[in-house]
C-alpha cells in the first residue's frame, strides 16, 4: 500500500526510525527499500530485465581462472566460472564468488587522494593526478624511480616493464603474500636445478592413482588451487574401476590433508628426508642399486627424527611399488624452510625414481603463456629484503605501488614500513585504502578487476598455454538519488576510480620525450592489442582472427586466448636420480618451544578480508569466522593450563602476537599454526574491527572511518612474528621460526560454525 | 470526570460520534491504498489514448515484453525516430520538453526521459510478461483500455487476487494446469 | 433465596450459647456468620480503603509495565528479534515459556471454582473469584507472550480465518492454529464465567457506592436487581458453564502440550504431553492460587474474615495430590523416554543430567515434587497461610524452570550435532518481568474495582450450614437449596 | 474478492504423500569429493541475495548459510579425521517435510508443480516452528534487517548509499527481518529455464542449467536435475551404492543423496 513512500523514502526512514518501518512492512511489500531502479540513461535494452554476461578473468589470486559475469542494469549480480577456460573449466572458488563484493565493497577510495601519509587527506582530480605521475617521472633520475606490483594484472607488469626498459629504469619487482607462501621461487629453482629449465612443474595430479602431497595445500591456495581441485576429483572418482589414493604429510591437518585417505603428522622440515627415505625403502623393494640420490638416508633415523613411524613409512613404499601412477607434490610450508629447496629436490627426485616425468599421472613443466618469452617468477622474499635495504639507502626517489600491500604483507622484520620513510615520494595505485595506500603520498584508485581491460597469464595450472582475458563488466559505479518532489532519479559515479595503465600512458604522453616513445599508444586497450598482435598468426588457437581488431573482440567474448592442444615440456629425468640431494633436518630460528607454522586463510587469501562474505565463510577446517585463532593441540594447551578462548602472546625473536586460542585435535603437539590474511589495521570496514556500540550509528564517510582511528586491528596478522630467514632459493623459511607461547588471561571468544558441544562434546558429561 | 464519559458515551451523541470516528479510521485508510495506486508525476505528460487511437501497437514501445520480464520503458530516440517527421511535434506545447532535449545540430537526443514506472509490483512477486504474452493474454486484460486513458493509470490494484482469479479462469478444469498456476512457487521466492 | 435473617441468627445464637469447646467456629467461615448488611460492608470497605502503601506498589508496577513491557516490546518489534536470545538451533525461548506458563497460572482458576463448584466443594465459596480473576489475567498474559514470539507481529491477523485477496486460508494442520482456537475459546470462556457470579456482587455494589464508581457498577451490573426469576437464569447460567469450561480446560493444556509433542523433536515427541501439562499446569495454579490468598488476606482489610486456615488447609490437600499426580506424569514423562532407548534422547537426557542446565533439572524436582511431598502431609503447614504461600511460589518456581528446560534446553539438542548451541535470554528477561508487573497491575487494579470476595456466596454458604440441636448435641447440617 | 478459496491443505502434506519418493528436482553430493572449500556457501550467498551478520551474530548461531558444510571428527591425534568426509548441509527439500503442516500460515506450503518446499517469505509471521520441526536444522531466520543497516552505508551527499546493494539478484526476494529463509534450489533458475524452454517449445534439457552451488564446485561434488528422468546423471548417481539419505530413518523423503567414501 504504502509503496511509494517506502521506494522514495525508505533510506532516510530507516535511518530516522525503525519503528515507522514496522508499520511500512507490515502493510507495505516485504522488501521495496532495495533501490532496484535502473541507472538513467541506460541503453535501452537494459530495462527490459534481461541479463547481459561478460567474459573476464578473475583477479582475486594469480592463478588466472576465467570468469562469465552476469550483468543487470549495468551491475555485476553474479560471478560464474568460464566454462571454456582451460585453468578452471566453468568452477570457481569462494574467493572468485566473492569477487563483486571487492567491486561494489562500501570501502573503495573514492577518488584520487592526497593522502600525505595519512597526515593530510583530500580529495583532488584526475588531471592533477596524472600530473603529480608525470613529475614523478620526469623530476627524478630514471634509475631511481621503482615501481613494486603485485602478482595480479600482467599486461600492466608488461606495460611498466617496456616502461622502466624504455627509460633505463629498474625492472619493476613483483611480490605477494601468495608467492611468498607458495615459495614459487622454491619450485622454479628446484626445476631449474633437476629439470633444467626455471619453470613452474605441472603435476598431473588427474590421472595418478596415488599421491603423496608434501605440505603442498593444493587444495586451498596453492599455485591454482581450481585447477588443482579439479585434478583432484579427477583423481578420487575420475577412473571408475580405482579410486585415487592421497596420503598427505604436514605437521598440521590443513583442508587438503583434511581430505587425504593418510594425514601423516611429522616434525616440519623433515619432509625432505622422509621423501627420500621412502624413495630407498622404494627403491629396495624394487631391486636393483639405490640410486645416487637416496644413498646417503637411513629410513630408521628418518623414522626417529621426523616422528614417523618406520612401518608407515615402508607401507607408503609399499604403496608406490604397487601402483601404476604415483605422484609426488612438493609445496606449501616444506618449502617454507630453511631447507626448502633440496626438500623440493628430494621429492622430484621421488618422482624420477618412480619415473613418471612427462607420463600420465606425473610431473611436467607448465607451458609458457602465450606471448610471454620466458617464465617471470615473482620476487623471492630475499630479492624484497634487497629491494627494501635500496629504499633505506635513499636510492629510490619515486615509487609507485600497484596491486601489493606490503607493510600488511611482508613480515614486519622485513622493516618496509620504516623503508617508506626514506622514499621521498610514494604514489599508490591501491583500490582500497590498505595499509601502504594510506602510509603513501597519493592514492590513484585503480579499477577493480572486474572494470578494468588486460590479460592475465597462466603461469601454471592448465596443460594448454592460456592467455585469461580481461574486460570491464561494468562501466563504473553509481549511485541514484532520488528527487523526493518529482522522483526523477539521477545517477552519481560512486568511485572516480581510473586504469592505472590509463594514467600512465597520460602521464608519459604528459611528460613527453623518451617517456612519450616510451609508451606510444593511445590508450590501455591499444597497448593491450599491441601485445595480441603477434598472436594473429599463432596456429591452433581457441579463436583465429584476421585482424587485431577482431581478434581482440573475439579475445574479450572468449575471456581470453589459449591453443587447443596440450603444450606441457617433458622434463628430463636422466640426472636426477644420479644428482645426490642433501636433505637434513631444517634450521630454526629463535628460541622457544613451538615451531610456528603460517599457512594462509584458506576462505581469505591474501586479499579477501575485506569481503564481508569471505569473512563470514567459516574455516574449511575449524569453522571460525570474522577472526584469527591459533591451533593448539589439545594435550599441548592442557600441559600449558591453556583452554579455548584464551589469548595467547606468541613471541618469535622477531616479534610478538595475540590471538585467540582454538584447540585443534589434528596437529603436531610440537607445532602451532596460525593462519594469515587477518590482523588488518586499515584496509576497510570489514577488514578492520569496530566497537559494536559506534557500529550501527556511525554514518561518516568510510575514508575518515577506518583511518580516523576508529577502527582496530580485526585478528592478528602472523606475518608479524616471522624473522627474515630465507632458504637456499631466497624464498623466506616462514615455517622455520621457533616460537614462545604466553597464557595473557584475557579471552576472546571465536565465533565458530560449529557447535562445541555437538562436535567436541563440551557440557554433555561425556563425548558424543 | 470518569462517571461523565461512560454516561456521554451512552448517550446519543456520544454513540454517534464514535460511529464517525470508526468511519473517519476506515475512509484513511482507503485513502492510503487509492494513493498507492495514482499515477506517480511523469517527466512528460505522455498521451497513451493518442497513440494507441492513432494504432500504434503497445508492442512497438514495450518491447521487452515479448522477450523478458519487463516490456521496458522506451528512451527517447525511439519517440523522436517518428516525432522529427511529424508536424505536431513543433507546434504543441507539451511537446516543447521533448524538443529541448534534441540536439538540433547533430538531431540527436541529448539524455533520455526517466520515466517513473506506474506499475510496481513488490519485489516478493516475479511477474514475467513474455508467457502471459505467450498465452495470448492482451495488454488491455491487465492494463485496460488505453485508447480512452490520456495519462496511464491502472484500471484496477494489482493484488493477488487480481493474480489468482484470472489464472484460476485460465486453468478452468484442467487440475494440473490450476496445480502449476495457483502453486506458491509460480510468484513468490 | 427465601432466607430470613432470624433463622440465621437462629442458628448462631445456638451455638453461642452451648458447646463452645466442642466446635470452633472460628475455624470455618460458614460457622460465623456475620448479619448481610456488615457483610457486604465489609466487601466494599476491603474495596475502598486504599493505604499509601497500595498506590506505592501500584505505581512501581505501573512504571514496570510501562518500561519493561510495552517500552520492551516496542523496542524489540522496531530493532526486530535479534534483541532476544533466539538463534539456531533454539527458535523459541523464554516467549513461549512464558506463554506456557500463564496458561498453567490461568487453569487454577477455573479448576478450583468450576470443578469444586460442580462437586459443591464448600471451602471453595469465599476464593472462587480470585482464582477466577486469575484465569484471566494470566491468559492475558499468555496471549501477549504469543504475540511477542512473532517475528512480524503486526501480521498476526494472518492467523485468522477470514476471507481475503489473497485466497488463502490458515493452515489447520498446524497446532498454532490449534492454539489459537483453543486460547481465544477459553479467554472468552473463562471471562464470562469470572462475569456472571460477579453480577449478583456488582449490583450489591451498585447499591452500596456513590459517584463514578456508581456508574461503573451501575454499567456492569446489568441492572441486576436480584428477583426470583434472575437469580433462577443465572444460576442455570453458572451452571451451564462450570460444566462446559471444565473440558475446555482440560483441551486448551493438552493443546499447547501438542506445539512440543506434535514436533519430530527428541525429548519433544512424547505422548504423555497432553496429561502431564494439565497436570503440570493445575500444580502451577494451585500453587499461585495460595500465593494470592496469602497477599489478599495480608493486604485487604476484613480478609482475615473471609480467608481462614479451613481455606488453605483444603488448598494444600489439593496440591499435595496434585503435586501426586504431578510426580506420576513427570517421571513417566522421562523414565519412558529414556527406556524408548532412541540414540538423539539419550544424548538430550544426558545433556539435561549432566550439561550446563542441570541444576536446572535437580531443582525442578526438589521444588515441584520433594518440598510438597515433605511438607503438605503436616496439617500444622497447611494452616499456616505464609508457609502454603511459600511452598506455592516454590512450586511456581519449579514449574517455570520445568517449561524452560522443555524449550530452550531441549531445544539444544537435535539431530544435527553440528548445530547444537545453548540459549541465553537477552531482552527476554525485561519482557518477562513486564507480563509479571502487567498481571500484578491487573490483579491490583480488579481488587480495587470489583468485589474479590463473592459476597453472595459467602452468605449462601453460610444460610445453608447450620448447627441444628439433634436430641442433647448439635451437629452441623448442610440444608440443599441450591 | 472471490469467495472460492484455494485450498492449500491439497498442496500441503497431502500432495507430499502423493508424490511417494520420486520427486522432481535432485540433487546428489558427493562427499568423498567434497573439499569443504567453501565455494558453494559463497555461491550461494551471492546468488541468493543472502545477508551476512557479522561476527557477533555468526558466532551466537544466527548465520545465514543456505548451505553450510559440517565438520565432525573422529579417532584421536595422530589418527584422527574428518568423520566420513565434509557434508554439505542444505535444505532436502523432503518429500513429506516436517516443516510444511507446522506452518500456521502455510508460508511454507509444497509446491505441487516443483515438488520443492517453498518458502513464501512475504507469507511469513515468524512463528519459526518451521525451523525447530526441521530435522536437518538448515533454515535460517532474519533476526534484523542486516542489509539496511547504517554500518555498511557510505554517506554521499547527506544520503546514505549502500553500494553492496548494486549486487542484489533481482530475481530473489531480498528478506526483511522477522521472516524465514531457507535453500530454494535456485528456483528462480529453474523457472528462467523452463521459461525459456518453452519459448522455445521444448523441454528443460539435463544439465542445461544447475544451482549456484553445483555450478561453483571445484571439485563437482555436488550435482542437481531432475531425478524423474531416469537418464538424468542425478538420478543415475543417486542409484550408486554408496548413496545415502540423510536421517532417512525419519521417512521425511528427501531429496539429496550423499554418497558416502566407500
Amino acid at each position: 500500500m504504502s509503496e511509494k513512500i517506502s521506494r522514495r523514502d525508505f533510506l532516510k526512514l530507516a535511518s530516522a526510525g525503525a519503528a515507522t518501518t514496522a508499520v511500512l512492512t507490515g502493510c507495505g511489500p516485504a522488501s521495496r527499500y532495495v533501490e532496484r531502479e535502473p541507472y538513467t540513461k541506460m541503453p535501452e535494452y537494459t530495462y527490459n530485465g534481461l541479463s547481459t554476461y561478460y567474459a573476464t578473468t578473475c583477479r582475486e589470486c594469480a592463478a588466472g581462472c576465467g570468469l562469465i559475469v552476469r550483468t543487470m542494469q549495468g551491475r555485476a549480480i553474479k560471478v560464474e566460472g568460464n566454462a571454456s577456460n582451460p585453468v578452471n573449466l566453468g568452477k570457481t572458488c569462494a574467493r572468485g564468488q566473492a569477487t563483486l563484493q571487492g567491486l561494489y565493497n562500501p570501502d573503495r577510495v573514492g577518488s584520487p587522494t592526497k593522502q600525505g601519509r595519512g597526515s593530510s587527506v583530500s580529495p583532488m582530480d584526475w588531471d592533477s593526478a596524472i600530473q603529480i605521475v608525470a613529475d614523478a617521472l620526469k623530476n627524478n633520475t630514471p634509475s631511481e624511480i621503482a615501481f613494486l606490483m603485485g602478482t595480479g594484472s600482467d599486461h600492466l607488469f608488461d606495460l611498466v616493464s617496456d616502461l622502466a626498459n624504455a627509460i633505463g629504469a629498474p625492472a619493476p619487482a613483483r611480490f605477494g603474500a601468495l608467492s611468498m607462501f607458495e615459495s614459487r621461487a622454491t619450485l622454479s629453482k628446484a626445476a631449474e636445478n633437476l629439470l633444467g629449465q626455471s619453470a613452474m612443474p605441472f603435476f598431473d595430479l588427474a590421472n595418478a592413482d596415488i599421491v603423496l602431497s608434501f605440505g603442498a595445500n593444493f587444495l586451498e591456495t596453492w599455485l591454482s588451487p581450481v585447477a588443482y581441485t579439479r585434478g583432484f576429483a579427477k583423481m578420487r572418482r575420475g577412473n571408475p574401476k580405482q579410486r585415487g589414493y592421497f596420503i598427505h604429510f604436514e605437521a598440521r591437518m590443513s583442508q587438503t590433508a583434511s581430505k587425504a585417505d593418510e594425514w601423516i603428522p611429522l616434525l616440519p622440515g623433515t619432509e625432505g628426508l622422509v621423501a627420500l627415505a621412502i624413495g630407498r625403502l622404494v627403491a629396495e623393494a624394487k631391486g636393483g642399486a639405490t640410486p645416487e640420490a637416496f644413498a646417503s638416508v637411513d629410513p630408521l633415523e628418518v623414522a626417529s627424527t621426523s616422528g614417523v613411524k618406520l612401518e608407515t613409512l615402508e607401507h607408503i613404499a609399499q604403496l608406490i611399488v604397487e601402483a601404476q601412477t604415483p605422484l609426488a607434490i612438493p609445496g606449501g610450508a616444506a618449502l617454507g624452510q630453511s631447507n626448502g629447496l633440496s626438500t623440493a629436490e628430494a621429492v622430484l627426485a621421488l618422482n624420477a625414481l618412480t619415473d613418471n616425468f612427462g607420463k600420465p599421472g606425473g610431473v611436467f613443466v607448465s607451458p609458457l603463456s602465450p606471448n610471454e618469452d620466458a617464465y617471470h617468477r615473482p620476487a623471492s622474499a630475499l630479492e624484497i629484503t634487497e629491494f627494501i635495504s635500496k629504499m633505506k639507502s635513499g636510492s629510490i626517489k619515486a615509487l609507485f605501488i600497484h596491486g601489493v600491500n606490503p607493510i600488511f604483507e611482508l613480515p614486519k622484520s622485513f622493516g618496509f614500513e620504516e623503508a617508506l620513510g626514506s622514499v621521498p615520494q610514494v604514489i599508490s595505485f591501491a583500490t582500497f585504502p590498505d595499509e601502504t595506500a594510506i602510509a603513501s603520498d597519493y592514492i590513484f584508485p585503480d579499477h577493480h578487476g572486474l572494470e578494468s581491460w588486460g590479460y592475465q597469464r597462466v603461469a601454471t595450472g592448465s596443460m594448454q598455454p592460456v592467455l585469461s582475458g580481461l574486460q570491464p563488466v561494468v562501466n563504473g559505479v553509481y549511485y541514484t538519488t532520488t528527487d523526493p518532489d518529482t522522483g526523477a532519479d539521477t545517477s552519481e559515479l560512486l568511485y572516480n576510480a581510473r586504469g592505472t595503465a590509463d594514467v600512465l600512458i597520460a602521464a608519459t604522453q604528459l611528460a613527453g620525450g623518451k617517456f612519450a616513445e616510451a609508451l606510444p599508444f593511445k590508450d590501455e586497450v591499444e597497448f593491450i592489442q599491441s601485445k595480441l598482435v603477434n598472436l594473429i598468426s599463432e596456429a591452433d588457437g581457441s579463436f583465429s582472427a584476421p585482424e587485431i581488431n577482431t581478434f581482440t573482440a573475439y579475445f574479450q567474448q572468449h575471456g581470453g586466448w589459449w591453443k587447443k592442444t596440450a603444450e606441457l615440456a617433458t622434463p628430463s629425468a636422466s640426472s636426477v636420480l644420479s644428482k645426490s640431494v642433501n636433505a637434513e633436518t631444517a634450521q630454526f630460528a629463535g628460541e622457544g618451544e613451538f615451531i610456528f607454522l603460517p599457512f594462509v586463510s584458506p576462505t581469505l587469501g591474501e586479499a579477501g578480508a575485506n569481503k564481508p562474505w569471505l569473512q563470514e565463510l567459516p574455516d574449511p577446517t575449524t569453522t571460525v569466522m570474522w577472526n584469527t585463532w591459533v591451533e593448539i593441540n589439545p594435550e599441548t594447551a592442557h600441559e600449558l593450563g591453556i583452554t579455548n578462548d584464551d589469548v595467547v602472546e606468541i613471541t618469535s625473536e622477531a616479534g610478538v602476537v595475540k590471538a585467540a586460542v582454538y584447540l585443534y585435535p589434528a596437529i603436531h603437539p610440537g607445532v602451532i599454526a596460525m593462519p594469515f590474511g587477518q590482523g588488518h589495521t586499515a584496509y576497510g570496514r570489514y577488514a578492520t574491527s569496530v566497537g559494536v556500540s559506534e557500529k550501527f550509528m556511525d554514518l561518516v564517510p568510510t575514508s575518515q572511518y577506518v583511518n580516523g582511528g576508529k577502527a582496530f586491528p580485526r585478528g592478528a596478522n602472523p606475518a608479524d612474528v616471522l624473522g627474515a630467514h630465507f632458504n637456499e632459493a631466497g624464498d623466506l623459511a616462514f615455517a622455520g621460526m621457533k616460537v614462545e607461547v604466553k597464557k595473557t588471561g584475557e579471552k576472546q571468544v571465536l565465533s565458530r560454525l560449529e557447535s562445541r558441544i555437538g562436535v567436541y562434546g563440551e557440557g554433555m558429561g561425556e563425548e558424543h | 470526570m470518569i462517571k461523565k464519559f461512560f454516561e456521554w458515551v451512552i448517550s446519543p451523541m456520544g454513540r454517534v460520534a464514535v460511529l464517525i470516528g470508526v468511519l473517519a479510521l476506515f475512509s484513511l485508510a482507503t485513502y492510503g491504498i487509492s494513493q498507492s495506486q495514482a499515477s506517480p508525476p511523469q517527466p512528460l505528460e505522455f498521451r497513451h489514448d493518442v497513440h494507441v487511437t492513432k494504432g500504434v501497437q503497445c508492442l512497438y514501445c514495450h518491447p521487452g515484453a515479448l522477450r523478458g520480464p519487463s516490456p521496458g520503458l522506451p528512451t527517447i530516440t525511439k519517440c523522436w525516430g517518428c516525432h522529427q517527421q511529424l508536424a505536431i511535434t513543433k507546434t504543441s506545447p507539451r511537446l516543447e520538453k521533448m524538443v529541448a532535449l534534441i540536439d538540433p545540430a547533430t538531431n540527436q537526443p541529448t539524455m533520455g526521459f526517466e520515466w517513473v514506472p506506474v506499475v510496481q509490483v513488490p519485489d516478493f512477486v516475479h511477474f514475467t510478461h513474455r508467457p502471459h504474452v505467450a498465452a495470448g493474454v492482451n495488454c488491455e486484460d491487465c492494463h485496460g483500455d488505453l485508447s480512452k486513458m490520456e495519462i496511464y493509470e491502472n484500471p484496477q490494484v494489482f493484488n493477488m487476487g487480481f493474480c489468482l482469479n484470472c489464472h484460476k479462469e485460465k486453468a478452468g478444469d484442467d487440475q494440473e494446469k490450476l496445480t502449476k498456476l495457483t502453486d506458491c512457487g509460480t510468484c513468490h521466492y | 433465596m427465601a432466607v430470613t435473617s432470624d433463622h440465621l441468627y437462629g442458628a448462631k445464637k445456638a451455638h453461642e450459647t452451648h458447646h463452645e469447646e466442642e466446635h470452633d467456629p472460628r475455624e470455618s467461615l460458614m460457622y460465623d456468620p456475620k448479619p448481610r448488611g456488615e457483610m457486604n460492608q465489609m466487601v466494599m470497605e476491603s474495596m475502598t480503603t486504599t493505604s499509601w502503601k497500595f498506590w506505592v506498589v501500584f505505581g512501581i508496577l505501573s512504571i514496570l509495565v510501562a518500561t519493561c513491557f510495552f517500552y520492551g516490546w516496542g523496542y524489540m518489534i522496531s530493532e526486530g528479534l535479534y534483541v532476544a536470545g533466539v538463534m539456531r538451533p533454539s527458535y523459541w525461548g523464554v516467549f513461549l515459556v512464558n506463554t506456557v506458563f500463564w496458561i498453567g497460572i490461568s487453569h487454577a482458576g477455573t479448576f478450583i471454582s468450576a470443578i469444586l463448584r460442580v462437586f459443591k466443594a464448600e471451602f471453595r465459596r469465599p476464593f472462587t473469584r480470585a482464582a477466577e480473576l486469575m484465569t484471566t489475567f494470566g491468559l492475558i498474559q499468555a496471549g501477549a507472550s504469543i504475540f511477542m514470539h512473532m517475528g512480524r507481529v503486526w501480521l498476526f491477523y494472518w492467523m485468522i480465518p477470514i476471507p481475503n485477496a489473497r485466497q488463502l486460508w490458515p493452515n489447520f494442520h498446524s497446532p498454532l492454529m490449534w492454539d489459537l482456537l483453543a486460547i481465544t475459546t477459553y479467554i472468552l470462556g473463562s471471562t464470562m464465567y469470572l462475569f456472571l457470579p460477579l453480577i449478583p456482587d456488582l449490583a450489591m455494589a451498585r447499591d452500596r457506592s456513590t459517584g463514578w464508581r456508581k456508574t461503573f457498577f451501575k454499567t456492569l451490573a446489568l441492572g441486576f436487581r436480584g428477583t426470583e426469576g434472575e437469580w433462577r437464569h443465572l444460576t442455570i447460567a453458572m451452571n451451564i458453564f462450570a460444566f462446559a469450561i471444565i473440558p475446555v480446560m482440560f483441551s486448551v493444556h493438552t493443546i499447547v502440550s501438542w506445539d512440543f509433542a506434535m514436533a519430530m523433536r527428541p525429548g519433544w515427541s512424547s505422548t504423555v504431553f497432553g496429561p502431564y501439562f494439565v497436570v503440570g499446569a493445575l500444580h502451577s495454579g494451585m500453587g499461585a492460587v495460595a500465593l494470592v490468598l496469602f497477599i489478599m488476606r495480608a493486604t485487604m482489610k476484613h480478609m482475615d474474615y473471609f480467608l481462614r486456615k479451613e481455606h488453605f488447609d483444603g488448598l494444600g490437600k489439593l496440591m499435595m495430590i496434585v503435586s501426586f499426580a504431578y510426580a506420576y506424569f513427570f517421571f513417566n514423562d522421562y523414565i519412558v523416554q529414556w527406556y524408548g532407548g532412541d540414540k538423539w534422547t539419550d544424548i538430550l537426557l544426558h545433556w539435561l543430567e549432566e550439561g550446563p542446565m542441570a541444576w536446572m533439572f535437580y531443582q525442578l524436582i526438589l521444588f515441584n515434587i520433594a518440598i510438597p511431598f515433605l511438607t503438605l502431609w503436616n496439617k500444622k503447614i497447611r494452616t499456616t497461610p505464609w508457609l502454603l504461600a511459600l511452598i506455592g511460589f516454590l512450586i511456581n518456581v519449579g514449574m517455570y524452570y520445568e517449561r524452560y528446560l522443555i524449550i530452550p534446553v531441549m531445544l539444544t539438542i537435535n539431530r544435527m550435532p553440528f548445530t547444537w548451541k545453548l540459549y541465553f535470554p537477552r531482552v527476554e528477561v525485561f519482557l518477562t518481568i513486564g507480563t509479571f508487573a502487567l498481571f500484578l497491575w491487573f490483579y491490583m487494579a480488579a481488587s480495587r474495582l470489583i468485589p474479590l470476595i463473592p459476597v453472595w456466596e459467602v452468605q449462601e454458604g453460610q444460610m445453608v450450614h447450620s448447627l441444628r440441636k439433634v436430641g442433647k448435641t448439635h451437629v452441623p447440617t448442610v440444608s440443599e437449596f441450591e | 474478492m472471490s469467495n472460492q478459496m484455494v485450498d492449500l491443505n491439497r498442496v500441503g502434506a497431502k500432495g507430499a504423500i502423493a508424490e511417494a519418493a520420486e520427486g522432481k528436482w535432485g540433487m546428489v553430493i558427493d562427499r568423498d569429493l567434497c573439499t569443504g572449500c567453501q565455494a558453494c556457501v559463497a555461491a550461494c550467498a551471492m546468488e541468493n541475495n543472502l545477508s551476512f551478520v557479522g561476527e557477533e551474530d555468526a558466532g551466537y548461531g544466527r548465520t545465514q548459510h543456505w548451505i553450510r558444510i559440517e565438520r565432525l571428527w573422529e579417532g584421536e591425534y595422530p589418527g584422527v579425521k574428518v568423520e566420513g568426509g565434509f557434508q554439505p548441509m542444505l535444505c532436502q527439500q523432503c518429500g513429506s517435510a516436517p516443516c510444511e503442516p507446522v506452518c500456521p500460515v502455510f508460508a511454507t506450503p509444497h509446491s505441487e508443480a516443483e515438488q520443492l518446499n517453498l518458502q513464501v517469505y512475504n507469507r511469513c509471521i515468524g512463528t519459526r516452528y518451521c525451523a525447530n520441526n526441521c530435522p536437518y536444522q538448515v533454515r535460517s531466520f532474519n533476526w534484523r534487517d542486516y542489509h539496511i543497516e547504517p554500518f555498511h552505508a557510505n554517506l554521499v551527499t547527506g544520503q546514505l548509499v549502500f553500494p553492496l546493494h548494486n549486487q542484489f539478484n533481482p530475481d530473489v526476494t531480498v528478506r526483511r527481518r522477522g521472516v524465514m529463509e531457507k535453500c530454494t534450489f535456485c528456483i528462480q533458475r529453474i523457472h528462467s529455464a523452463q521459461d525459456k524452454a518453452k519459448s522455445e517449445g521444448r523441454e528443460v534439457e539435463d544439465g542445461e542449467f544447475t544451482t549456484a552451488c553445483a555450478q561453483a564446485c571445484p571439485a563437482s561434488a555436488i550435482t542437481f536435475g531432475r531425478l524423474d528422468h531416469e537418464e538424468s546423471l542425478v538420478s543415475q548417481l543417486g542409484h550408486v551404492s554408496r548413496g545415502v539419505k540423510h536421517l532417512e530413518e525419519l521417512n521425511t523423503l528427501p531429496r539429496v543423496t550423499y554418497l558416502e567414501k566407500g
